[in-house]
Formats: structure tokens, sequence, C-alpha cells
């Protein structure tokens, strides 16, 4: 044989026109999706296309898309994760009393926001392990982690606001950099790290493998267990970042800081193209997803939709957006869950 | 003709220990004896064949020596070695690796991905992918077995053939884990495949038997025999003997695959025999186009049997589909005994008097754990009720005397489908179109995927005993020698088109060449 | 008949498959889950089990077991209903709306009506091929946003409590009339699955839509039909919120979607379809319902009691899902 | 029936002080304000030698009603029950249920105007703040502010709550008082500091320069809209918010908060246990207790940088418990 490498370029290139490899058509919904509703708000509302509600809009997407990230490797493996609001409810208070703050004299900075990241990590992992050793469905595990979450969170909050004084932290959501405040590149970052994760790690292809044909990996003599576990525990660790940063935003710590994302950052990752039966879609189909969702929340206070229409119109709205995406993969005998 | 199994001879006149050998290998189900103790010896660079009729326990001994079946008592002997299996990955390590029944790749990763799948090697270190690696390992696999597949295309884009090369090239890797040559068992490889893919898969089985031991399963006794040097038969779960292919014809295996003389000729005999000429046309199809088929005319009769032979993508599945409401159509009008045809959903096809037997069985065909019975009477409901209830007493009676008629090997009704043989689940799915006796369009795709012979002819006889009954069936058959052996008619498909019809009375019957030629 | 003659082996097996006795238990889990977690709450505080207590719990359960009976019957096929607590509280203004005008037809229009908006999800569920969990999401905020528009985002109180009195009654003097009919619904839903071809439709569609769909099953109709019976049920929920409540609000049944998806879980129905049960959901509805109150009562403090519903629901469903039915659990 | 046992004959009490059960319950433990009323309900049953129960229902009207009826099922003889409803329409099924298990009853911040406390025995008194006038108040405080014209955006609270309403209802009597001032949007933040935050961002973007003032219905969506304006860079808008939590008295102190007005929560926490307590042990009747003092606004006071010293810590002293001074903070009864 002539060494390998040569052999393969030599073969790969000569037949690489027909199957598929990278993106395909029906990829494209969501992305036009984006532009259109963008551009709907953008003709609607003058206000809309300035670029400091552009650069707004981009902040405002930091901490949905740090959670969505996370939970986009749980739905590739085809699992649910409900568990954000417990997880980042006990990651916020814990980074608000672990760095300078009006309760203790506890000043650990960068240290204080990796232990509530780890904890964050903690809780996700106990959700991997219910699914793995105890076998409860995810929906079942993360909802009971999420509660768990909580429960930590109240007990830590102890009935007196913990307000953070850590300027380090509080700078990340003030602080600026090329217009974007450094959350906004935290997210950004995220984003890059999730991407890479997904595509270069073995956790990662994996997590996708596992949404297209668990039992095959079973049967390739792959231990499926540890890898859906450690897929929980680095949503968790999301999550808790996403605490962190709305501890940032808020300059203090609340129990409530996840409340509402568990179902937003579904909904950001399916509008995106993730199915919800796993083994599509990823990262980058979750972060057009999250500008998605964030444009809409955006353009419908801009263009002035009355508050008390707002969810019933965004919830219209995204409907319709998955309804025009799956158009192009419609077919007669496909199951739809 | 029979001989000993302990002391076949060695290929290549070596005394070296077997490659493989199994001694007294037993496995209890619930309610079945899946191995009652099998013997069986596999020599190192020899094909051998293992055949026995649907539920004689041939994929559960494979599955044992993999690893995935942990068997309930005997010795597995690896190369004079005793050896305890308890995963995919301990089969590996001892040079053990198969190709499933069911194809078993992750359809959303890429060929090479699967291809290293849980041996990666330098493919991934620490955690991190290093794509070049992964592609250069696969390479290499594919390499082997002159494939010339992209390894970074994703699975669920190649057709069925290259997938089965990339099982191949995936079972291969078992090499890099033994010094020794390894043993692949390739568990009915073929039933999925059509005639120009056997070709190319059996050149790679005489490939690798330059190096390797190879294990082969099919119920195309013809075949086995064509590309084995040996051949095992089980039955009932017990090793029955074993035949040198060389010389060796069909029927002599099948005596023994059954333990008494049968018929000797099943894939031709009583083809000629159905009497009735054909009614008038009870399916008329004009000018159909749908998403993998244009402008196709066809018109069978009432009793005519018409196959469909065309490659992959030649659109016939798709077509059958469509008759069937299951899959859209663009342009065209299909009338069913003069009758236009509502062909917006299964539902309405049933009603008409349609059935259809999927080709995935596993996926389409079957509700994997639901019971025989619900299986079998869940297109039929009215079958088994009176008025708008369900009566279990007339479910059983129904059920049972399908069972029966059909020799269905099951427990019993109750018994959830999933834990059938594969050619039990076949007889079940056809027998639900069968249990209210109203059909009138039978549309067939692969029907006899996976079946024994014995099973096999059973489906025959029924098809015709339909066909004489005045239904009018649409096959597409597993093989050409079973389109031609069926068929009154045959239309050829090609590139979404019926391009060419050629009659097949009984008496004047083309060759397989013939339609070959027509389907390029 | 020319079949080859059959080999010895299944000769000898037992003929009939009777379940074993572990089988046998693995369907009564969800029901001892409620006893020993009845009993432990006994054991905390003796003083919770005694009669007005219970009655007082199965009264306050039966719009849970309404709720998450209906929706059982989606999860069998496969799909969710996220939407049932916002059409139910959009289903208690309707109610305080119309009763004035309606009277004593009021219930029947609301179940009416709700089932008609359930259907009207199963529809676009359907025909454009949405997956359930995003047309009922979007349902949860239309419904909402209904609500609190046509309530001019209030509460709006029910004066004659005539109507729904009947509710509010006990049979024997201990079983509350909300939970007898809670418990007729489940019933006749379980018969219907039993004793129609609806059963075996309903869990083909679960296992495998498209076998069930190939065979010729009505896929699209039993959908739309389960998300029917979902609207209805949420309707049926509110008339008994608001025999409780005496109003009706645009929020009031919000809160009520996690526990009925937890009720139906817990009973050990597969989140993935096909198997399970209206049984299974009822003593699921009965466990979250004793969680629910039955924690805070025996004197959890807060932050303890939901870290210990977290725990017991997880340990819950560990007990009751049988896993011989439920191969691969995402 | 099986809902109440005991039978609605409670006119006043005869229960031995040690036999009275207390009951406080609010929505949750994990917001300071809600915290601190459980709180002043501890430091109640401390003063008289008992524990209060502590329940809370996570803002969950369902469950409310549920842990209430559980309750209710139990021994209700000497119960007393301080409840702060989810929402109006909670308020009349805990009232009956009070009533038909003859527990003592006192609800705060929201009731039906229809549903008349005079009317039941076992429900003593609803006390809560004027919404309106607070509403009203901090409006005016942020039309000072910020000179009396130019452009304000109100953050609402849950938008189908009393309080919400009641105070939007104040701002836009302010409004109407102050006709330069214009209200160029208002949105709902659901009483939340998070979402307060979003919003506060993204009217910002949209009315730039123009937003001169915020007015919030709570501290907490204050405090998430300050934290909006220090990322936007801007120093120049005014804030008000409503509560007086510890946190938006400490940015009226430091001056980056315009206005809020008190609501007290340990005392709230306290004194309605204290009536139902009262009533119980025989030393205050029903029929004693005044007219007006059946439902009635408690005294609240708008806190601006001049007079917040005085309130930063709130302290609530015996004496506001004892039984003959139960009402002594009331500013007339709701109209
Ligand atoms: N040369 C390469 N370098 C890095 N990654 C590669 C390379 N070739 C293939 N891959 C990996 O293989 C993947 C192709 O399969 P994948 O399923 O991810 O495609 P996709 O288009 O994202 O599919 P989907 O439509 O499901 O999202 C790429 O996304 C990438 O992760
Ligand atoms: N997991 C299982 N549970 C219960 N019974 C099983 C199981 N797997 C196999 N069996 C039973 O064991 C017997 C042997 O099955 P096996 O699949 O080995 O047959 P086979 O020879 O491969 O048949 P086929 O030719 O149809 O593939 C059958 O009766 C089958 O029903
Ligand atoms: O902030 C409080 C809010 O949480 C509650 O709903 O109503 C009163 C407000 O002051
Ligand atoms: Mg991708
Ligand atoms: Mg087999």
């Amino acid at each position: 044989m002539t060494s390998p490498a040569e052999a393969d370029t030599e073969v790969v290139q000569a037949r690489r026109p027909q199957p598929r490899r990278g993106v395909s058509l029906r990829d494209a919904g969501p992305p036009i999706a984006l532009v259109v509703v963008f551009g709907v708000f953008a003709a609607l509302s003058p206000g809309f296309r300035t670029l400091s509600n552009v650069q707004n809009v981009l902040d405002a997407a930091a901490v949905l898309a740090v959670v969505t990230i996370g939970i986009s490797f749980v739905l590739m493996m085809g699992s649910i994760d409900l568990s954000a609001p417990g997880i980042m409810g006990a990651s916020a208070i814990t980074v608000a009393l672990l760095v300078a703050n009006n309760r203790n004299d506890n000043d650990l900075g960068f240290v204080g926001i990796a232990v509530a990241v780890l904890l964050a990590a903690g809780l996700g992992c106990l959700s991997g392990l219910a699914l793995v050793l105890l076998k409860v469905p995810s929906f079942m595990a993360t909802l009971g982690v999420s509660a768990v979450g909580l429960g930590l969170a109240t007990l830590l909050f102890a009935g007196v606001q913990p307000n953070i004084a850590d300027p380090m932290l509080e700078g990340w959501a003030v602080e600026r950099f090329l217009g974007l405040a450094h959350l906004t590149w935290i997210a950004l970052g995220c984003v890059l790290l999730g991407w890479l994760v997904q595509r270069y790690s073995r956790l990662g292809r994996y997590a996708f493998a596992i949404g297209g044909a668990e039992e095959v990996l079973a049967l390739s003599g792959v231990r499926v267990a540890p890898y859906k576990v450690a897929v929980f525990t680095l949503a968790g660790a999301f999550y808790g970042l996403a605490g962190v940063m709305v501890t940032s935003q808020l300059s203090a710590g609340l129990v409530q800081a996840g409340r509402g994302y568990d179902f937003s950052a579904i909904t950001a990752a399916v509008v995106g193209g993730t199915l919800l039966t796993g083994g599509r879609g990823g990262i980058l189909h979750s972060t057009v997803g999250v500008l998605l969702v964030t444009v809409l929340t955006n353009g419908l206070v801009q263009v002035g939709v009355s508050p008390y229409w707002q969810g019933g119109v965004q919830g219209l709205i995204v409907v319709a957006a998955v309804a025009a995406a799956v158009i192009p993969q419609r077919r007669r005998n496909q199951v739809t869950k | 003709m029979t001989t000993n199994l302990q002391t076949g001879p060695v290929p290549g006149g070596r005394t070296a220990p077997p490659a493989l050998e199994v001694r007294g290998l037993v496995k209890h189900y619930p309610g079945v004896k899946a191995l009652d103790g099998v013997d069986l010896v596999v020599h190192q660079n020899e094909v051998l064949g293992l055949a026995g009729e649907n539920g004689a326990g041939k994929s559960t001994l494979l599955k044992a020596l993999v690893g995935l079946v942990r068997p309930d008592a005997g010795e597995i002997w690896v190369r004079g070695e005793r050896v305890r299996l308890r995963s995919v990955v301990d089969a590996a390590n001892h040079g053990l690796g198969m190709v499933f029944q069911e194809q078993s790749l992750v359809p959303n990763l890429t060929a090479a991905e699967n291809i290293v799948l849980g041996s990666e090697g330098p493919g991934v270190r620490r955690g991190i992918y290093h794509w070049r690696t992964m592609r250069r390992l696969a390479q290499e696999q594919l390499d082997k077995i002159g494939s010339h597949i992209d390894p970074l295309a994703r699975t669920d884009s190649l057709s069925f053939a290259d997938r089965q090369m990339v099982e191949i090239a995936k079972v291969l890797r078992i090499e890099e884990r033994t010094s020794h040559p390894p043993v692949i068992i390739l568990d009915e490889p073929t039933s999925v495949l059509e005639s120009k893919e056997i070709e190319t898969l059996f050149t790679q089985v005489r490939r690798l038997r330059e190096f390797a031991s190879v294990v082969f399963v099919s119920h195309r006794l013809d075949e086995v025999l064509d590309v084995c040097d040996r051949v095992a038969v089980l039955r009932g779960g017990r090793s029955v003997g074993e035949v040198p292919a060389a010389g060796a014809a069909p029927a002599e295996l099948h005596r023994m695959m059954i333990g008494s003389t049968g018929s000797d000729d099943h894939y031709h005999d009583g083809l000629a025999e159905r009497s009735e000429e054909p009614g008038r046309p009870r399916l008329v199809v004009r000018g159909l186009s749908g998403r993998t088929f244009r402008d196709v005319d066809l018109e069978v009769r009432a009793g005519e049997i018409v196959g469909i032979v065309g490659v992959h993508g030649s659109g016939r599945e798709d077509l059958c589909r469509a008759l069937f409401g299951a899959e859209a159509t663009t342009a065209g009008e299909v009338q069913l005994d003069g009758e236009r045809l509502d062909l917006s959903g299964t539902r309405a096809a049933c009603a008409a008097g349609i059935g259809y037997v999927p080709a995935e069985r596993k996926t389409e065909g079957m509700v994997g754990p639901m019971s025989v019975a619900d299986n079998m009477t869940l297109t039929k409901q009215q079958a088994r009720c009176s008025g708008p209830l369900v009566r279990p007493r007339k479910q059983a009676t129904l059920v049972d005397t399908w069972i029966e008629r059909l020799s269905i090997r099951t427990p019993h009704r109750g018994t959830a489908i999933q834990r059938l043989s594969g050619g039990n689940q076949q007889k079940v799915v056809l027998a639900r179109w069968l249990v209210s006796g109203d059909v009138r369009l039978l549309l067939l795709d692969h029907p006899t995927r996976g079946l024994d012979i014995g099973a096999r002819s059973e489906v025959y006889r029924l098809m015709r005993e339909l066909a004489g009954s005045g239904v009018a069936t649409v096959l597409l058959a597993d093989s050409l020698e079973e389109a031609i052996g069926m068929s009154d008619r045959i239309v050829v498909m090609s590139d979404g088109r019926a391009t060419t019809e050629i009659a097949a009375p009984s008496g004047g019957k083309p060759t397989p060449l013939d339609l070959v030629k027509e389907m390029v | 008949m020319s079949t080859p003659v059959l080999a010895q082996p299944a000769s000898d097996a037992p003929v009939v498959a009777r379940p074993t006795v572990g089988q046998r238990l693995t369907s009564f889990m969800p029901v001892i889950a409620l006893v020993v977690l009845l009993a432990a709450l006994t054991v905390v505080d003796p003083g919770f089990f005694t009669l007005s207590s219970l009655t007082a719990a199965v009264r306050t359960a039966a719009p849970l077991v309404v709720l998450a009976a209906g929706a059982t019957v989606v999860v069998l096929c496969g799909g969710i209903d996220l939407s049932i607590a916002a059409l139910c509280s959009l289903a208690t203004v309707f109610f305080a709306l119309w009763l004035p005008d309606l009277g004593g037809l009021t219930t029947l229009a609301i179940v009416a009506v709700a089932g008609a908006i359930g259907a009207l999800q199963g529809v676009a569920h359907v025909l454009l091929r949405i997956p359930s969990f995003i047309v009922t999401l979007g349902g949860m905020s239309i419904f909402s946003a209904i609500a609190l528009v046509i309530s001019d985002a209030g509460p709006i109180p029910v004066s004659d409590r005539g109507t729904t009195h009947w509710l509010t009654l006990y049979v024997a003097g201990v079983l509350p009339m909300a939970f007898v009919v809670a418990l007729v619904v489940v019933a006749v839903v379980s018969l219907v699955l039993r004793l129609t071809p609806v059963g075996s439709w309903v869990r083909a569609i679960g296992y495998s839509e498209s076998a069930a769909r190939l065979a010729g099953s009505p896929v699209d109709l039993v959908k739309v039909g389960a998300f029917t019976l979902s609207g209805a049920c949420a309707g049926l929920a509110a008339v008994m919120l608001v025999s409780r409540n005496f109003s009706g609000s645009p929020t009031m049944a919000d809160n009520l979607l996690l526990p009925a998806v937890a009720a139906i879980v817990v009973g050990g129905t597969a989140i993935t379809g096909g198997h399970g049960s209206l049984w299974r959901s009822l003593a699921g509805a009965l466990v979250v319902t004793l969680l629910r109150v039955g924690l805070p009562i025996v004197g959890v403090p807060s932050a303890y009691e939901q870290i210990l519903y977290g725990a017991i629901i997880v340990a819950a469903v560990a007990l009751t899902l049988d896993r011989s039915k439920v191969l691969i659990i995402k | 029936a099986g809902g109440g046992a005991a039978g609605g004959d409670v006119a006043s009490g005869a229960c031995d002080p040690a036999d009275v059960t207390l009951v406080g319950q609010v929505r949750n433990e994990s917001n300071p304000y809600e915290a601190s009323w459980l709180d002043g309900g501890d430091a109640f049953a401390e003063q008289v030698g008992l524990t209060q129960e502590r329940l809370t229902y996570d803002g969950d009207s369902t469950r409310q009603q549920e842990q209430i009826s559980q309750l209710l099922a139990g021994d209700t003889e000497c119960l007393v029950m301080n409840i702060l409803p989810n929402g109006d329409s909670d308020t009349p099924p805990i009232v009956e249920g009070a009533e038909a298990a003859g527990a003592y009853l006192v609800t705060q911040w929201n009731k039906p105007a229809d549903l008349n406390v005079a009317d039941y025995d076992s429900w003593l008194s609803h006390i809560t703040y004027d919404g309106v006038e607070s509403g009203r108040q901090i409006g005016d405080a942020l039309a000072e502010a910020i000179g009396g014209s130019g452009g304000i955006v109100a953050l609402q609270g849950i938008l189908d709550t009393g309080a919400a309403k009641d105070r939007f209802a104040g701002l836009e009597e302010s409004l109407a008082g102050n006709p330069d001032v214009e209200l160029l949007d208002d949105q709902t933040a659901n009483f939340s500091r998070a979402e307060a935050l979003e919003v506060t961002k993204t009217l910002l973007t949209k009315h730039g320069d123009d937003i001169k003032g915020i007015w919030a219905a709570n501290d907490d969506m204050a405090l998430g809209a300050l934290e909006a304006l220090q990322q936007a860079g801007r120093d120049d808008v005014a804030v008000v918010g409503i509560d007086a939590v510890p946190d938006a008295l400490t940015a009226i102190e430091e001056g980056t908060m315009t206005a809020t007005v008190s609501s007290d929560g340990p005392w709230q926490g306290g004194i309605g246990l204290a009536i139902g307590y009262c009533v119980a042990t025989g030393e205050l009747a029903v029929e004693d207790i005044a007219a007006d003092d059946r439902a009635w606004f408690a005294e609240q006071f708008l806190i601006q940088q001049d007079n917040v010293a005085d309130f930063v810590s709130p302290e609530t002293s015996e004496a506001d418990f004892a039984c003959d001074n139960l009402f002594s903070r009331s500013q007339g009864a709701i109209s």
C-alpha cells in the first residue's frame, strides 16, 4: 500500500461530489426565518434597525445562548433537560456568596465562579446518574434535579439577598469590547467551545451518535452510560455559567435566576432545527434559534405590541417558523412525535 | 455425506487448532430453548456456511460468539483456548466480529466514524478527534475491501450496498486488536442486497478468506453453497450435521434443515400450476408521477401477479408506497376495478381493499412490543370485533387459526412479536392482510426477505392461492429468480420510469439475464 | 399443507406465557409507591392519616387527575401536550364569562369548546407535521394571552354557585364528588381503550407510528382524538377549579402543567409512548398531590421540601417504570 | 362533610394559649420581602411562646389551595392563619374553607373588591396597602425628580394581580396631574428583577434619550432597571419602586434611586398572627373589632433620600402586636 495519507486524498478528491457531507438545504429553514423576521421588524420599526439595538439583541441573547448550548447536547442525544432553572438558581446564589458580597467576608473571585460552575456540573451529573443508573427518563430526572437545585438555592439564600461587590464579575455585564458586553463575548466563546466539542471531541460526536442510534453504539462495544452522564454534566456546567452570568447582570444572586430558561432554551434549540428525537442539529443550529427567539422578544417590544399579546404573538410566530422550516422535509409517512 | 464435526479437513493441510470451536452451547428464553447444545467448528481460512430454518437458533448462536448473548451452558474455544466473551469488545479482542442481520450503523455519523466506532485508536487522542487520522484509518479499511466510497460521507446518504461495505470495513477493524487472523461473522448479509451487490459482496468474502475465517448465514441455499467451503446445519437449536459445499445440492441441505424429506424444488414447484386465466383489469395506473418516479403506466389484472424489477433508486418502492397512499403523487390517475382510487392516505387504500407489506419489517412492518395477535389484527380490526367492541375470544380463534395455517412459530399468540425470529415475524405481517379475506390488491415489497426455504414456499403457495381467488398482486421480489418464478408478467423500472414489460407465463419464462439487460 | 415439519424445541416449552410474579408486581408498582409514601408521611406525622385528611387530599387531587388522564392518551400516542394547564386557565375564564348566559349548559359548553381547541392543536400537529411539543408550547402562550385579554387580566367572580355546586358534594359523606367524576373519566377512557380497537391503535402509534400507518391504522384521526380528549379534560378540570375557587382567572391552572406531566411519568407511563395507562396516571397524580400538600403539612421546611420532592419523584419513577416494556430510556 | 368538622361557631375563642397553632403562608422564601414576612411571624410566635408553621406555595395558586384544604382537614379548633393569597381569585375559597372549619384567618394584599370581610365570622381581617396611593406617590416623586416634564416608561407587575393594577392606576392619576410628563411605553416585567433588566434594555434602545424616568411597580423591577441603566452607561434617569426592600433603600441612600414606598414585611408577618391569636385566646372578640378594622389600609410612607435613614432597619416592637394595639397602623377602611 502507498502512504495512506496520499492514498486517501486521492481517492477522496476523486469522488467527492454526490454523498452528503456538510450542510444541506434542510438546514436552511431557520437561518432564512431569522433573516425574514429580522427584515420584517427592521421594516416596521426604525428603533429596531439601529446599531445599538442590534448590540442590545446580542447582549440580551448571551444568557439564553449559554443555556441553549448546554441543552443542545442533551437534545442531540434524544433526551430532554428541564433542570436549568434549579441549577442556575443554585449556581447564582453560590457564586454570589463566594465572591465579594454583602452577606459574608468571602472574596474568592474567580475561584468562586469556578466553584459555582463545578457545583452546577455536579447537579447535572446527578441527572445523568439518575438516567443511567436508576433508568429514570431524563424528563423526570432533570425535573427532580431542578427541584433539588431550587431547594439548595433557597437554603443558601436564607432570606437575605446576597449582592455582589466583585469588580470583575460586575464588570462582565457593564464593560464592553467592540461594542458588546463582556458577557456577550463569553457567550460567543461558549458557542465556539460548544461547536468544537460537538465537532472534534468524542463526547460531542458520541452525543450526536447516541441520538442517531444508541443501540448501535452498544453493538460496537461503546459503553454509552459514561457519555450520557458526561453530557448532562457538561450541560449542567453551561447552566452554571449562565447562572453566574445572570448574577453578574443583576449584581445579585437570585434563586429565580433561571426561571423560564428551561422552556425558552428548548424552544430556541427546536426553532433552530435541533430535533427533540435526537441525532440532528447542533450548536450552530441552536445559536440561530437563540437569535431568532431574542429578535422576536425584542422586536415585539420595539414595534409596540401590547404586553398582553406579546406572549401569544411570540408563540404563534414560533409555531409558524417551525412549520415553515419543516415543509421541505415533509413526507407522507413521516413520523412526528 | 455428513462428516464428523471434530475432524474436518484443515485447509492448507496443517493441523493447527480450529479458529473457533463451540461445544454444547445452550441458551433458554422464556418459552423457547433457542440453543440446545450446539457444536460447531470454524477452521482457519475457510468460509463456513450456517443454515437452518427460521428460529433454528442461528442468530442466537452468532450473538453468543460476539458476547451479546450470555449462554446458559457450553464452551467457546478460540484458536485452541477456552474463552469467556462478556461483550463485543471482549469478542473483538479475541478476533471475533460480526455484521448483524439488521444493519447496524449510526446513520448520522460519517462512514469513517462508523468504521472506527468503539476502536478509534489514534483517530481519537485524549478524547479529541483527529479527522485526518480517522479518515486515514477508515480509508485503510475501505481499501482492504476495495470500496471507493468517501469516508467522510454521512452514512445515511450512502446506498444500501455501500452501507453494507461500510459494515464489512468496520468489522475488519478487529484485525487491529489481535495479531491473529480474525473470524468474521455475517448474519444474512445478502437479504437486503440486489444481485449485483451480492456479487460484490461475494468477491469480498472470497478475499477475506485469504487472511480470515468467515461464518456466513443466508436462507438462499444456492448462495450458501456458492460462496462457502462447508455448510453446517442447525435445527431446533442443535447441530444436525454438515456438508462440504462442493457438489452439494440445495435440496440436500434443506432436508437436513427440516429433518425430513421435503420437496426438492422450492423455488419452482407449483409455479406453473395456476389454472385460471387472469381476469379483467383490476389495477390501472395512468401517468403516475411522484418524488422518485415519473409517468408510470401499469395494469394488473385480477388474479395476476406482476413483478416489478429494478435496481435501488429505480423508484419501484416509492411507486408501491404511492399506490398505498404512503407517498405523495404529483400527477396521474389510478383506478381499482374501474373506480378512481383515493391516494390520499393509507387508510383510504386499506378501505379500498389494498394491502401492503413493507420491506423494512422491523421499523415499518411490525409493532415490536405488541403481541403476535394484536399485530395480526391491527389492520382488520373488524375481524376481531362485534360492533364497536373487541371480542378477545373471536380474536384468539382467528389468530390461532392463522398461526396454525402459516406455521408461525411462537410460544403463544400473546407473545411480543419482537421475540419471534425474523421469518416468523414476516409471516405475522403477511397474515395481517389475510385475516379478513377482503383484499383485492396486494403490494408486496420483498415479502420473503429473511424467510427460510420452507416459509418461503409457504408464502409462494399463499400468493398463488390468493391470486387464484382473484387477488391482484404487485411483487417487488427478493431476487430475480423469485420475480421470474412468481410473476405472470414483469415490469422493468429504471430511473423512475417503467421502461419495459416482459411476459412471463408458465412455460415461457425469461432468464435473469434478459431482465438484467433491461434494468441497467 | 406442505410446511416443513417442525423440529422439537418449541414443543416442550410451555405453550401459554403467563405473567410471572415479577411482572405482576411491576404493574402494581404505582399503587405500591402511593402506599409507601402515605405510610412515610404517617410515620412523620401520625395526624396525617385521618379520614378527613385523606378526603381533602383526594378532593384536591381531582383536577390534577383529570388533566393527567387526558394528557396520558397523548403521551401514549408518543406526543406531549404542554398546553393543558394554560387551556384549563382559559377555560376557567370562559366559564366565568359564559355562566350568566348559558347557565346550566356552561359545563357542557366548556368541555366541548376546550375539546375543540385541543382538536385544533391536534390538526395543526398532524397536518403541518410540527412536533406536538412545539404546537402545544405555542398553544400554551397563545391561550394565556387570550385569557389575559378577555379577562382584562383579572379574576372574574362566579356568583351563581349553583351550577358547580354538585361538584362540591360528597358521595356517602366521604368521597368528594369531584374525585368521583375524575374516577369516572379514568374508567370510561380506560374502558374505551380496552374494549375498542382504539386501544391497540394508540399503542401501535406510540410504539411505532410508521408501522401503524402502514398497517392502515387511522393515525391522524387517533392523534387528533387524543388531543381533543386532552383539551376536553382540561375543560372539565377547569370546571372543577371554578367550583373550588368561585371564580375564573387567566392564570389559575398554569402551575399544574409540570405536576400533571409528573403524574403521568410517576405512574410509569413511558414518555416515549406506547406503554402505560390512565390508572397509572391516577396513582401518579395521587403521589404528586401527596408530595405537594403532604410535605409542608407534616412540617418539612420549604427548602428541604423542594429537595425531598425532587428526590422522591425520581425514586418513584425508578420504582414504577416497567423497563421490560421500554427498552431505550432517553 | 369532609371539609369541615368544626362548623362555624367561632365568635370568640376560648383556646388555651398553648394550644394555638400559628400558620404563616407566603409564596416563597426565596425573595427577601416574603422571607422577612415569615421571620416577622416567627418573632411574634416567640413572643407568645409558640412556633409558627411556615408554608410556601411557590407562587402556585392551586398549590396554595391544596395546602390550605389539607391544613383545614386537620385539627382546626385553635388554628390561626396569616395568609398572602396568590391573587384576588384565591381569596374566596380560602375564606370559605376557614369559615367552614372555624379557623381564624387574616389575609393580606389580595381580595376581590366585592368580598366583604364582615360577612364572615372566622375571617377576622384583611390588610393591604393602598396601591393606587403608592403608585401615585412614586409617580409624583418621579415627575418631580425629572423636573416636571419629560418621558418616562412604566414597568408593570404581574398583569393579573390587584397590586399591579392599582399601582398602575395610581400612576395614571399622577400623570393626569403632571401633564408634561409623558408615558412613552409600558411593559410588564412580572415583578421580576431579571425580566426588568431585559425589558429596560430594550426600552432604552427604543426610546433612547427620551427616557428621563422609570416607574416600576415594585422595587425588584426598579433594581433590575437600575442594572440596565448602569450597563447602558446612563446615570441621568430617575427610578422609583415600591416595597422598601433593603437594596432599594441602599440605592436611595446612594442617590441612584429616587423613591420607594414602605411595605413592612416583618410587621405584616406578625400582625396577622397577632389578630388571630388575640381572638383565639378570647382577649379580643370578633364583634368588638370595629367595622373599619375588618378590611383596612396599613400605614405606608413615601421614602426618599431625605427620610431614608428612618427606614433602614424597620423595627416591629412587641407593642405593635398587643391585643389592644392591633389596629394602630390603620389608615382607614378599604374604600
Ligand atoms: N474534515 C472534517 N473536519 C472536521 N469535521 C468533519 C470533517 N469531515 C466531517 N466532519 C464531521 O462530520 C460531520 C458531518 O456530519 P453531520 O451529521 O455533523 O452533518 P450535518 O450537516 O451537521 O448534519 P445535520 O443536518 O444532522 O445537522 C460534520 O459536521 C463534522 O462534525
Ligand atoms: N431476546 C429473545 N427473547 C426471547 N426469545 C428469543 C429472543 N431471541 C431469540 N429468541 C427465540 O430464540 C429462537 C431462535 O432465534 P434466532 O433469532 O436465533 O433464530 P434464527 O435461526 O436466527 O432465525 P431467522 O432465520 O429467522 O433469523 C426463536 O424461537 C426466537 O423466537
Ligand atoms: O413586590 C411584591 C410582589 O412580589 C407581590 O406580588 O405584590 C406585592 C409587591 O409589593
Ligand atoms: Mg450538524
Ligand atoms: Mg436470524
